[in-house]
């Protein structure tokens, strides 16, 4: 089985990414939203939270929530995915299910 | 295949409700089928004809009830959480003796059984909260 | 499809600071009444939900803990906690509430069904699940 | 001395508004003056007299309500963010067209510039939120 | 008492995600109007609100970011910026927008209002205030 | 000047108590209640973020937001004093202003 993990919280304020982290297990994806988009930005005291799994795990980030907090997408941590809200369906259809880290 | 969603978050305070009108938007036009969008918690104040946000802003109540009556959507308050923050229809006003309603059109209020069925019922639950 | 599902309920708040618990405790009475089978999984803050000895007079908001204990009277078959956040917490299991369970058919029964497990673990029981539920 | 209290959440969801509450009473009970409570973001929504707690919680609603009546309250509602989340008195019904009212008693709906008075007239301004 | 505070306005939340920045930024514009002495404070992900280049067309909701730029002209004398805050999340003052201020009478012209400071600095000017507004 | 800094948010879950200490000044007060309260507690993971600053700034814990939460006042972190809402009224009116980490 392999589940789509969502967080949408700053991983700078809460902790939600770090157990989201912790308890997904290997190959599962994760789709950073709201929020949860600072996560995926090069250069940040968390980059390497994300950087390490890349490639354990499969990393999204939701464009129009990166791009509507000014974020530029060239600054991405490399291999992670931009999906738009068609590719956050498609990821739920995908996976068996979905766990929220709410 | 077979969504249902869970709305947590009321309007506006969190981003929530607008990613989940935007997700199930987004899965309608692909063509899947969403059983229930259940709200819970804050999220039932999603379902008050009473909001008016300013005119260069979104209306999330409309925009709910707009996407229900165009795809059939079953849009479901929780009673508990309802009486709580007070999200009121005709029943409830009833009921509880209230001299008021505040239910937005395409709304209903029903038990956490609905939400239950939902997850049993629909291939993926997929949660919006805080 | 069966309409019976393993349904897991992930825990990461704590009590009274917010009404999730709460709200998310009487989701899981409504399940069992629907005849699936629920476990609970409390991980992070959620720990908190299960400690023994809280008392609101104080605060003037109802003490809902003491539903926990009766969850195995509800059929809840399993309550997991997460070993890595009971221990960042300073708390251990004789902290928390032990809650019984019986099975009234084959008379079978549990002392108490709270289980501190490890983070391995965790992932596991929630990958094995059908529907997880976060609030 | 004077205070004032600012409350950001709505009732329920969070601790906000009781402890918002608790504060206040104590202070009263003190000696002290509360010169306003101001009710912003979610915090509106502790003004709808639409709620139905369980019998066997607190009715925050209520309680608010009365601890005005005794202590004669000055309870102000943010028209902006009233209007966001569906918080209505005669007033607000009329200039927006809605069929129906919820605000609980006491409350009354009112613009920022309450709050920023506040801030000036009050020795103390002490802040509720999330 | 004077009827001329310092207020100073505390943001540690980012944008969109909560509605806490701008309804904050509500109260700065009404707060200007008053007279007061209006300072802000960015500090932990509150350094979000002041990125360049937002852009909510994606989302439906409200773009507010070009409101920070007119804070100037509403007399907002000093925003500042937590340089700690501003690092740990990979931004520098290039990744914000820029704020000019002008006095109107006097003439007296700031190109850019926006600063950043260390931490001391922070914790100064956050006791040096009257009155602190958190959202 | 002297200002009492409050804390309502579980320093396990979120970043206001660490914000809050690294931002206040020597000599301030800082009251923990709702969730803050976890953060009085001895023995966890963050107890030394408060022991250290014991002594620097006047911790307090809201009495009745510790006991609902079913925490045990001997467990609580040397230093730190335990005052109710007439307590939490007293601090306000003693310091010169509030700063809420919300």
């Amino acid at each position: 089985m392999s589940d789509l993990h969502t967080v949408n919280k700053s991983p700078f304020e809460k902790n939600s990414l770090e157990s989201c982290l912790r308890l997904s297990k290997s190959g599962s994806a994760i789709l950073l939203y709201e929020d949860g988009v600072y996560g995926a930005l090069k250069g940040t005291a968390v980059e390497n939270m994300i950087a390490s799994v890349v490639g354990d795990r499969k990393i999204y980030v939701l464009g129009p929530d990166y791009k509507a907090r000014g974020l530029d997408e060239t600054r991405i941590i490399d291999g992670v995915e931009v999906v738009d809200y068609a590719g956050f369906v498609d990821l739920v259809e995908a996976n068996d299910k979905v766990q929220a880290w709410v | 295949m077979k969504f249902s969603i869970q709305v947590n978050e009321g309007p506006y305070q969190h981003q929530a409700s607008d990613s989940a009108y935007q997700f199930t938007k987004a899965a309608l036009e692909k063509g899947h089928e969403c059983f229930r969008i259940f709200f819970y918690h804050d999220g039932v104040l999603n379902g008050t004809r009473l909001t008016t946000p300013p005119q260069d802003d979104r209306n999330i109540v409309k925009n709910w009830t707009e996407l229900a009556e165009k795809y059939d959507l079953d849009l479901v308050v929780c009673v508990a959480a309802a009486q709580r923050r007070g999200i009121v229809d005709d029943g409830e006003a009833e009921r509880n003796g209230k001299d008021a309603t505040n239910i937005a059109p395409k709304f209903r209020i029903s038990g956490l059984g609905q939400l239950v069925e939902a997850a049993i019922q629909s291939d993926r639950l997929v949660v919006f909260g805080d | 499809m069966s309409d019976t599902k393993n349904f897991m309920f992930l825990n990461r708040r704590a009590p009274y600071g917010t009404i999730y618990a709460w709200e998310s405790l009487e989701v899981v009475l409504i399940a069992a009444a629907f005849e699936q089978n629920v476990s609970l999984m409390f991980v992070d803050d959620g720990v908190y939900e299960l400690t023994k000895g809280q008392d609101t007079t104080g605060i003037g908001m109802k003490n809902f803990s003491p539903t926990y204990r009766t969850l195995g009277d509800y059929e809840v078959r399993h309550m997991y906690v997460d070993k890595a956040s009971l221990e960042a917490r300073g708390l251990s299991a004789d902290d928390l509430v032990q809650v019984e369970w019986e099975d009234w058919e084959t008379e079978e029964s549990v002392d108490n069904i709270v289980e501190v497990v490890d983070s391995d673990r965790v992932a596991e029981l929630l990958d094995e699940s059908d529907v997880v539920f976060s609030f």
